[in-house]
C-alpha cells in the first residue's frame, strides 16, 4: 500500500522531468515547428556545463547560456534554410546530434563523468528527495516563464507570428532573422538548464541526450504542438502513467504502454490535448 | 517618394518582369491594373523585398532599398497589404494588430484608429484570425496595414471578397487617408474604384508597363481596351 | 523509349554482371546489404517523398520480415528441436507462434503480409483521424522504441537483445558458401530492380499523382472524392510490406537478425539516406541508400574512431547544400551542360 | 434537391449559423449574399460536411448529408470551390483536372498511367480557357488563374450540385463575364449555388438571391427585390445602393 | 592498408569505439593496443611485429558480425581481440566458426558456451557470479532483490542465481529488468526500498548504474551495510561516472583490480598510465584483454606458427603470470582459470579486495560441478 501511494509523488517527479526536457521543445518545434533531434545533446550541454564548473547553481545560468549559444549557432548555419520543411529539420539536426555527441566523446572522454549534488540536496521529504523537489520546482519556475514570455510580451506575439505566417511577418515590419534566432536560443538554453537538473538523477556522458529524446518529443505530441498548458498536463500524465505502469509491470512494458496509450488518445485528440483548429485546408 | 527603375524579377528560371519603371510621388496615388496573371502581385512582392529584385532597382524617399529586406522597407515607412485576406492564423484578431503595432513601433492608441474605420472588427478582437471569414480578414489585413502609420500604403486588391458596404468604406478611407499625407501604391479590379481614387495609371501586361498616365489623361474606354483580353 | 530505358538498364548490367565478378566476395555480400536497405529505401521513397508520410519506424516492418526469416531458418536447422537460444533462455517447449513458420511459404508470405498488415493497423488509426507530418513521424518513431524494447523483452520468443544469429542453410544451401552468397546477391538485386520499376510505375499513374495530392493537400483531396486515409493506408502497406521483403532478404545475407537492426536509429538512417540521395525520385531513394550503406562502411574503415564526424558531416552538408539530394544535384549539372 | 432545415452551427458559443432554412431546387441558379461573416462560407461548409451542425438537416436528393464524411458527399454529386483557392502545387494544371475527373474510379484502377486526356478534363480546359497552361505546373499560377482551376476542377468533377464561394473575386471584366455565362449554361442541367459580393455580377446573371445575414436568410427574392429591401441596403449594400460598385475592368 | 609482409602479423582489435558501449570498449581496446607495443618492443612474435588493425563494431551487434568478417576475409588478421556485451559476442560467434578464425573474448558473461574458435579470457559465472552469491551467504543476506539490464546476460545470471538461491536458503523478493539506457529508477527503487530485502544483485550494464546509484542513494532509505548491492559489471572505470559518493562501500565481483597486489600488476597499471595517463584506471575487462594478447603470443611462439589451428593445440595448458595472478588456460572449454575477488568501493574511487577464491578456479561455463544448476544447461 505504501508503495502504492509512493508512486503517486514518484509520478508527478517523472512528469516534472518530462516536462523540463520538452519545456525547450515547446519552443523550437512548437513555436518553429523545428523537429530538433540536437535538443537531446543541447541537454547534454547543459550537464557538461555542470561538469565543467562543478556548482549546480551557479551551471543554470552559464549552462542557459552555452546550449542557447549553441542553438544559435545551429539555427544561423543551417535551420534557417530549412523553414517551411519541418520534416527536413529532423533530418538535419539528427545529423548535427551525431556530430555533438562524437565530439563530447573526444572533449570529454566516452566515460561518464561526475557532477558533485550540493550537500543541501541530499535528503528528502518522505519518498522524494530534495533533488527531485529541485527539479519539480525548476518545472514550474520553467513554465512560468516560459508562459510569461509567450502571452506577457511582445516577443512571444512576435515569435507566434513568425511561425504562422513567415512572409506576412515580414512585410508587417518583423525582422524575423532575429525572432527565429531569439526563439531557437531560448528554446535550446531551456534544454541547458534541463541539462544541469538531470545531473542529480542520471548519467553524464556522451550518449545522455539520446535517453531522453523519444520521450520528450512524445509529451510535445501528446500535448498538442506549442500548446504549453498540453505539454504541461502531457507531462505529469505521462509521468504518472509511467509510474504506475512500471509499478504493475517493468520498465519495459511501462514504455510500451505509454507509447499505446499516446497512440489511442491521438485517437480520441488526433492533434493532442490542446489544438488550435483553423480553416485554412492543408 | 517611390521610383521603381527597370525592375525585373521572376521565379527561379521563370521571368515575370521585364524592366518595370514606375513613380509614385509624395501623396500620390498609383493604381496598378492588369489582367490576371500579367504580374503586378508579382511588382508589389518585388517591390516590398518578398522576391528579390534580378535587376533594376526601387528606390524610396531617394534610397536605394534594393537590397533591404522586407522589415527594413517597413521601417522605413512601407506597409504592405498582400492578395488574398492574410493574417496570423492563431494569434487573436487584436494580436495581430498588436504585432503590427509593436513592430513598428507606435502607440497602441493607433488601433483604435484603425478600428474607427473598420467596426466589424471590434466585436472580433478576442476570436482567433484564422476563424474569420474570408471579409473579415481582409478588413483585418487592412488594419494591420494602417496601424504601422505607413508612409506609403501598398495594396494588392484590398476590396476582394468584401461586402458593398464596407468596400465604400474603404474607398472614403484610402481617400481620406491619402489625403492626409501618405502616398498609395494600389492593385485594384474594381475600374470604378480606380478611376473615382487614382492620380496615375499604371497599366501591366506581360511583365510590361505597356501605357502609364494621370488619370485625367486616361478615358474610361481607354483603359477598358488596355484590360481586354 | 529505349533512352528512357537507357540508365536503368546500364546499371542493371553494372548490377548483375560486372559486380558478381569483379567484387571479392566480402564486399559482394557488403553491397547485397546495401541493396536491401535499398529495397527499404524504395519504399520510404514512396511514403515520404511522394505521399509525405515520414515514417521513422520502417525498421519494425523490416524486422517483421527479417525475424520471419530468421525464425524459419532456426527451425530448419533445429530440424524438430529447439532453436539454440530457446534453449539458453530456458525455453522448454517450441510457442505456438512459431510452430506455422517452419514453412518457408508461411514465412516469406508473412515476411511481407505481416508488415503491410501492421502498416494497415497502424495506419487505418492514426490516417483516419488525421494524425500526420510531425505527429506521425514521432509516433512511428515511437513504435521502433516500443518494439526493440518488446522483441528484447521477450527473450525466449526472440532472442532478446541478440536476436537470431547462426544460420546454416537456406533451402538446402550451405549460406557459408560463397556461391551462395552470390546467389543471394542477385536474387536481391533482381527484387530491387523489380520492385524499383513497379514502384516507378506506381509513381507515375494517376494513383502516383493522387498521392502527391494527399502529400500536399489532403485535405483538399477530400473535395475530389478520394478518401486520402485509405490512400496514405494502401501506400503506407506497400511501402511496410517492401522493407519486410528486404528484411527476408538481409537474413541470410547478413547472417543475424537483432533488435539494433529495427530500432530507431538503424530507422532513422535508412530517412537520411533517402534523404541524401533525393527523396522526390525513387532511384534518389535507392542510390541514397548505397551510398550511405557504402560510406558508412568505408568512413568507418579509415576512420575507426572519429568516422561518425564524417557521416554526420556528409549528411548535414547534402542537406544544408543541396536539398534535392544527390540526384537533385545530377540534376542540376545536366540541366547546366543542355542549354 | 438541396434541403436545409433548421441548420445551426456553434464555434465556441458564436453562433455562426444560427436557424438556417433553405431550400435550392433541381435546376436553380441560386445566389447567395450577405455581409462579411454572415455565414455563406460556413454554409457552404455545412453542406459539403466540412463542418459539423450542432443542429438540423441537410437533404440532398434524399441523401441526409449530416455526418457522412467530405468524401463521401462529394460522391454523392455535390462539389465546392473555396474562397481561397487550393490547388495542387507540384501537379500540372491536366493532373489537377484528371484527378479531380477521376475520383469514381476504383483505387486500384488508378495504377495506371494515364493516357491522353479524358472528356470531362478536355471540356474543363476549354469552358475554363486554360488551354495555355496546361502543362504547367499549378504552383506557377497567379491568384486569378488559381480561382480559374479551382472552377475547372470543380467541372471537371461533373457533379450534380455545385457550390461556388466567390468564384470571380480577382477576375477581370472579360473573365467575370465568360464565368457568369458558363453558370448559367451549367445550371441546366444542374443546380448552382453561388456566394458572390459583386452585384453588378448578380445583376447579369442571377434570378434568386437569398441574404444571409448573422447566420439566418434575411430575404429571398430577384435580384432587384432584394437590393430594394432596405434591411439589405442597411445591412450589406450601404448608402449608395445606385452607385455601388458594378464598373469592372 | 598496410600489407602483412613477411616481417609483420596483423591482428585485428573490434570493440564499440562509438554509440553507448564505446564508454567501456575503448579502454580495453587501449590495453590491447598496449600489451601489442610490449610485445613489439620485446622483439614481437616468431620475430615478427605485430600490426594492430583496428575496427568499430559501433555498439550494434550486427555490425560487430560484419566487421569481424571483414578483418578476416579482407585483412586476413591472425587473430582477432574483440566484444564487450554477450550480444556481440553471439553475432561474431558463427563468423568465427564459419572461417575458422580465432576470437578472444575479453569480459565476464553468462557462460553456456564454449566454441571452438573463441578463447574467453574473462569470467564464466563459476568465477565471478557464483562467488559473489557465496559473499552474500557468508555475510548472512538471505534476502535478495535481482535487478538488471533487459539483455541476456543478466537475465541468465539472475536464472543461475535463482538456481542457488532455491540450493542454499536464499529468498528471490523481486526480479526486475530495465532496457538498456534506461535512466528512470524511481519506481524501481520503491519497489527495492518496499521489499526491504538484505542485499540487492545487480546485474544493470553501463549507464544505467549511474542512474540506479544516484537514484537509490538519494532516496536515502539504503546504505551499503543494511542493504549492499552487489555488482558484477561496475568497474574502476564505472565508479567516476557514478560518482564515488554514491556508490561508496558497495561490494562488486571480479577477479582483477587496479589494487590487485601482484608484481605483474604494477607493471601493468604503471605502463598504462604511462601511456595514457595518470589520471586513467585499469580495470578488469581491461586486464583480461591485455591478457589476452599475451596469452594468443605465447600459443603462437609455442605452436610456431600464427595458424589457427596449431594455435588451438598449443594453447591447451599455457600459464603465465598476470596481473591478476597466474592465468591457465583450460583446453576443454577454452576459459581460463581464474582467481574470483569481491572488493568495496573505496571513497578515492578504487576497490579494495576483502576477499578472494585463494587460488584459481577451474571454468565451468555449464556449471557442470553444481548439482543445483543441473536443469540450467539441459539440452547443451
Ligand atoms: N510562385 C510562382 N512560381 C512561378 N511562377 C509564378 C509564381 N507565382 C506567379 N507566377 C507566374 O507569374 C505571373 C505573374 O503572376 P502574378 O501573381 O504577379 O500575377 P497578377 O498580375 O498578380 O495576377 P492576379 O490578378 O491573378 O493576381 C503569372 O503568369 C504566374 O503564372
Ligand atoms: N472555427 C470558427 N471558430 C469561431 N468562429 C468562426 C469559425 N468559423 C467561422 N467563424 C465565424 O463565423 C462567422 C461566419 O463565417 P463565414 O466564413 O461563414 O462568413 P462568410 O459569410 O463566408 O463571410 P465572407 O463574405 O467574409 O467570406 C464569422 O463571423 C466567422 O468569424
Ligand atoms: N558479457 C556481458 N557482460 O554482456
Ligand atoms: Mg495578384
Ligand atoms: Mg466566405
Amino acid at each position: 500500500m505504501t508503495a502504492f501511494v509512493n508512486q503517486l509523488p514518484i509520478g508527478l517527479s517523472i512528469g516534472a522531468v518530462l516536462l523540463l526536457i520538452a519545456l525547450g521543445l515547446t519552443f523550437t518545434f512548437g513555436q518553429m515547428g523545428v523537429i530538433n533531434m540536437a535538443h537531446g545533446e543541447f541537454i547534454m550541454a547543459g550537464a557538461y556545463t555542470a561538469f565543467l564548473l562543478g556548482d549546480l547553481v551557479l551551471a543554470l545560468p552559464v549552462a542557459f547560456l552555452v546550449a542557447g549559444l549553441m542553438g544559435l549557432v545551429l539555427e544561423r548555419a543551417a535551420i534557417r534554410h530549412f523553414y517551411g520543411r519541418p520534416l527536413d529539420t529532423l533530418l538535419l539536426t539528427w545529423g548535427v546530434s551525431l556530430v555533438l555527441q562524437q565530439l563530447a566523446r573526444d572533449l570529454f572522454g566516452a566515460p561518464n563523468v561526475q557532477v558533485p549534488a550540493p550537500s543541501w540536496l541530499t535528503g528528502g521529504v518522505g519518498i522524494l528527495p530534495y533533488n527531485r523537489l529541485f527539479i519539480m520546482g525548476l518545472a514550474v519556475a520553467g513554465v512560468v516563464a516560459v508562459w510569461a514570455y509567450l502571452t506577457r510580451t511582445g516577443l512571444g506575439r512576435r515569435t507566434q507570428a513568425v511561425v504562422q505566417n513567415r512572409q506576412l511577418a515580414a512585410t508587417s515590419g518583423i525582422d524575423t532573422g532575429r525572432v527565429d534566432m531569439l526563439t531557437f536560443f531560448i528554446g535550446s538554453a531551456l534544454a541547458g538548464v534541463a541539462g544541469v537538473a538531470l545531473t542529480l538523477i542520471g548519467p553524464v556522458g556522451p550518449a545522455l541526450g539520446t535517453y531522453y529524446i523519444v520521450d520528450a518529443f512524445l509529451v510535445v505530441v501528446a500535448g498538442g504542438l506549442g500548446q504549453l498548458r498540453g505539454a504541461v498536463l502531457a507531462a505529469i500524465g505521462l509521468g504518472l502513467l509511467n509510474s504506475y505502469a512500471e509499478f504493475w509491470s517493468d520498465a519495459s512494458l511501462a514504455k510500451v504502454v505509454v507509447l499505446a496509450v499516446v497512440i489511442a488518445f491521438l485517437q480520441v485528440r488526433p492533434q493532442g490535448l490542446f489544438v488550435l483548429r483553423s480553416r485554412a485546408l492543408t | 517618394m517611390l521610383s521603381v527603375s527597370g525592375l525585373e524579377s521572376g521565379y527561379g528560371r521563370a521571368r515575370v518582369l521585364f524592366g518595370v519603371s514606375l513613380e509614385v510621388g509624395p501623396g500620390q496615388l498609383v493604381c496598378v491594373m492588369g489582367r490576371n496573371g500579367v504580374g503586378k502581385t508579382t511588382l508589389l512582392n518585388t517591390v516590398m523585398g518578398v522576391l528579390p529584385a534580378t535587376a533594376g532597382t526601387v528606390m524610396f524617399d531617394g534610397r536605394d532599398v534594393t537590397r533591404l529586406k522586407p522589415h527594413e522597407r517597413v521601417r522605413l515607412g512601407m506597409g504592405y497589404v498582400p492578395q488574398g485576406h492574410q493574417c496570423f492564423p492563431q494569434l487573436s484578431v487584436l494580436g495581430n494588430l498588436l504585432v503590427a503595432v509593436e513592430a513598428a513601433k507606435q502607440p497602441k492608441e493607433v488601433i483604435d484608429e484603425a478600428l474607427e474605420i473598420f467596426p466589424a472588427l471590434r466585436p472580433l478582437l478576442k476570436r482567433s484570425a484564422g476563424h474569420l471569414s474570408g471579409g473579415q480578414q481582409q478588413q483585418l489585413a487592412m488594419a494591420r496595414a494602417l496601424v504601422t502609420k505607413p508612409r506609403l500604403l501598398i495594396l494588392d486588391e484590398p476590396t476582394e471578397g468584401i461586402q458593398p458596404s464596407i468596400i465604400l468604406e474603404i474607398e472614403a478611407a484610402i481617400e481620406r487617408l491619402h489625403a492626409s499625407g501618405p502616398a498609395v501604391l494600389l492593385v485594384e479590379q474594381y475600374l470604378d474604384i480606380a478611376l473615382r481614387l487614382a492620380d496615375t495609371f499604371v497599366i501591366l501586361d506581360g511583365g510590361h508597363v505597356v501605357r502609364t498616365g494621370a488619370a485625367e489623361e486616361l478615358h474610361r474606354e481607354d483603359v477598358r481596351r488596355l484590360l481586354a483580353v | 523509349m529505349i533512352r528512357a530505358h537507357l540508365p536503368f538498364a546500364t546499371v542493371a548490367v553494372i548490377a548483375l554482371v560486372a559486380a558478381p565478378l569483379l567484387l571479392e566476395p566480402f564486399r559482394l555480400g557488403l553491397l547485397a546489404k546495401y541493396l536491401c536497405y535499398a529495397i527499404v529505401a524504395l519504399g520510404i521513397g514512396l511514403a515520404w517523398g511522394q505521399g509525405g508520410m515520414l515514417t521513422l519506424g520502417q525498421g519494425v516492418f523490416f524486422g517483421l520480415g527479417g525475424y520471419s526469416m530468421a525464425m524459419y531458418l532456426k527451425l530448419t536447422e533445429a530440424g524438430g528441436g529447439l532453436p539454440d537460444f530457446m534453449v539458453w533462455s530456458g525455453v522448454e517447449s517450441l510457442p505456438a507462434l512459431w510452430a506455422p513458420f517452419a514453412s518457408p511459404v508461411f514465412a516469406l508470405g508473412m515476411a511481407v503480409a505481416g508488415p503491410a498488415l501492421l502498416a494497415v493497423l497502424l495506419g487505418t488509426l492514426v490516417f483516419r483521424q488525421r494524425v500526420r507530418g510531425a505527429y506521425f513521424a514521432i509516433l512511428t518513431q515511437a513504435l521502433a522504441a516500443a518494439m526493440v524494447i518488446l522483441l528484447v523483452g521477450q527473450q525466449g520468443l526472440s532472442g532478446g537483445t541478440n536476436g537470431m544469429t547462426n544460420f546454416f542453410e537456406l533451402f538446402g544451401q550451405d549460406l557459408a558458401q560463397d556461391s551462395t552468397q552470390r546467389g543471394l546477391y542477385l536474387v536481391v538485386a533482381c527484387v530491387l530492380g523489380g520492385l524499383y520499376l513497379a514502384t516507378r510505375q506506381l509513381v507515375h499513374s494517376r494513383y502516383g499523382r493522387l498521392l502527391v495530392a494527399v502529400r500536399d493537400g489532403e485535405d483538399r483531396v477530400r473535395f475530389l472524392g478520394y478518401d486520402p486515409a485509405l490512400v496514405k493506408t494502401v501506400t503506407f502497406a506497400i511501402s511496410a510490406g517492401m522493407a519486410g521483403l528486404a528484411g527476408a532478404l538481409f537474413v541470410p545475407v547478413v547472417g543475424i537478425i537483432s533488435p539494433a537492426l529495427l530500432g530507431v536509429v538503424p530507422s532513422l538512417e535508412l530517412v537520411v539516406a533517402v534523404a541524401v540521395g533525393g527523396r522526390h525520385a525513387l532511384a534518389g531513394a535507392v542510390l541514397g541508400a548505397v551510398v550511405m550503406g557504402y560510406a558508412k562502411t568505408a568512413f568507418s574503415e579509415q576512420f575507426a574512431d572519429g568516422w561518425l564526424y564524417l557521416q554526420g558531416a556528409l549528411f548535414i552538408l547534402v542537406m544544408t547544400l543541396a536539398p534535392k539530394g544527390i540526384v537533385g544535384i545530377a540534376g542540376r549539372l545536366r540541366r547546366a551542360r543542355t542549354p | 434537391m438541396l434541403e436545409l432545415r433548421d441548420v445551426q452551427v456553434v464555434f465556441d458559443g458564436f453562433r455562426a449559423l444560427d436557424g438556417v432554412d433553405l431550400t435550392v431546387p433541381e435546376g436553380e441558379l441560386r445566389f447567395l449574399i450577405g455581409p462579411n461573416g454572415a455565414g455563406k462560407t460556413t454554409l457552404i461548409d455545412v453542406i459539403t460536411g466540412l463542418t459539423r451542425p450542432a443542429a438540423g438537416s441537410v437533404r440532398f436528393e434524399g441523401y441526409d448529408l449530416v455526418g457522412r464524411k467530405e468524401h463521401q458527399i462529394v460522391r454523392l454529386g455535390v462539389g465546392r470551390t473555396f474562397q481561397t483557392s487550393v490547388v495542387f502545387e507540384e501537379l500540372t494544371v491536366i493532373e489537377n483536372l484528371d484527378l479531380a475527373a477521376s475520383f469514381r474510379r476504383p483505387l486500384w484502377s488508378l495504377a495506371r498511367r494515364r493516357r491522353g486526356v479524358s472528356e470531362a478534363v478536355e471540356q474543363a480546359l476549354a469552358r475554363t480557357g486554360l488551354e495555355e497552361l496546361a502543362e504547367r505546373s499549378a504552383g506557377v499560377l497567379s491568384h486569378g488563374q488559381r480561382q480559374w482551376l479551382e472552377i475547372g476542377m470543380l467541372l471537371a468533377q461533373r457533379p450534380r450540385l455545385l457550390l461556388l464561394d466567390e468564384p470571380v473575386a480577382g477576375m477581370s471584366k472579360d473573365e467575370r463575364e465568360r464565368t457568369g455565362e458558363l453558370l448559367t449554361q451549367i445550371a441546366d442541367e444542374h443546380t448552382v449555388i453561388v456566394v458572390e459580393h459583386d452585384m453588378e455580377f448578380l445583376r447579369r446573371h442571377a434570378s434568386k438571391v437569398s441574404v444571409l445575414h448573422e447566420g439566418k436568410v434575411l430575404v429571398e427574392g430577384s435580384v432587384d427585390e432584394v437590393s430594394a429591401d432596405p434591411r439589405v441596403q442597411e445591412v450589406y449594400l450601404g448608402r449608395r445602393p445606385s452607385d455601388v460598385v458594378g464598373e469592372r475592368p | 592498408e598496410p600489407a602483412a609482409g613477411s616481417d609483420e602479423i596483423k591482428v585485428g582489435l573490434l570493440h564499440s569505439l562509438s554509440g553507448t558501449m564505446a564508454i567501456s570498449e575503448v579502454t580495453v581496446r587501449d590495453a590491447e593496443l598496449l600489451a601489442i607495443e610490449e610485445i613489439n618492443k620485446a622483439g614481437g612474435v616468431l620475430g615478427k611485429k605485430l600490426v594492430p588493425v583496428v575496427e568499430d563494431g559501433a555498439s550494434d551487434w550486427p555490425t560487430f558480425a560484419e566487421k569481424a568478417t571483414k578483418l578476416i576475409r579482407q585483412d586476413k588478421v591472425a587473430t582477432v581481440f574483440g566484444g564487450w556485451t554477450s550480444a556481440s559476442r553471439k553475432a561474431m560467434l558463427p563468423v568465427f566458426e564459419r572461417y575458422k578464425a580465432l576470437l578472444w573474448y575479453p569480459v565476464q558473461y553468462e557462460g553456456l558456451e564454449s566454441s571452438p574458435y573463441i578463447f574467453y579470457t574473462g569470467a564464466t559465472t563459476n568465477q565471478q557470479i557464483i562467488p559473489g552469491l557465496d559473499y552474500l551467504k557468508e555475510q548472512g543476506k538471505k534476502r535478495v532483490f535481482l535487478v538488471g539490464s533487459d539483455y541476456v546476460f543478466p537475465r541468465t545470471a539472475n536464472k543461475i542465481i535463482k538456481a542457488y538461491a532455491a540450493a542454499n536458503g536464499m529468498e528471490i523478493l523481486g526480479e526486475e529488468y530495465t532496457p538498456l539506457g534506461h535512466t528512470e529508477y524511481s519506481t524501481l527503487v520503491n519497489k527495492v526500498v518496499q521489499a526491504r530485502p538484505d542485499a540487492v544483485f545487480n546485474t544493470l550494464n553501463g549507464d544505467s548504474n549511474v542512474a540506479f546509484f544516484k537514484q537509490l542513494k538519494s532516496a536515502g532509505a539504503a546504505s551499503a551495510e543494511n542493504m549492499p548491492v552487489l555488482s558484477v559489471s561496475i568497474a574502476e572505470e564505472e565508479v567516476t561516472g557514478i560518482g564515488v559518493d554514491n556508490i561508496a562501500g558497495q561490494p562488486v565481483a571480479w577477479n582483477y583490480y587496479q589494487t590487485t597486489d601482484t608484481p605483474a600488476n604494477a607493471a601493468f597499471v604503471k605502463a598504462y598510465k604511462a601511456k595514457y595517463g595518470s589520471g586513467k584506471v585499469t580495470s578488469d575487462p581491461m586486464e583480461a584483454g591485455y591478457n589476452a594478447v599475451y596469452l594468443w603470443a605465447e600459443a603462437v611462439k609455442k605452436a610456431g606458427s600464427t595458424e589457427v589451428e596449431p594455435v588451438r593445440k598449443a594453447a591447451p595448458g599455457i600459464a603465465l603470470e598476470r596481473p591478476e595472478g597466474l592465468v591457465t588456460i583450460d583446453g576443454e572449454t577454452q576459459h581460463m582459470y581464474k582467481t574470483a575477488r569481491i572488493g568495496i568501493v573505496q571513497p578515492d574511487g578504487l576497490i579494495k579486495q576483502v576477499w578472494d577464491s585463494g587460488k584459481p578456479i577451474k571454468p565451468d561455463p555449464y556449471l557442470k560441478g553444481y548439482p543445483w544448476a543441473a536443469g540450467l544447461s539441459a539440452g547443451q
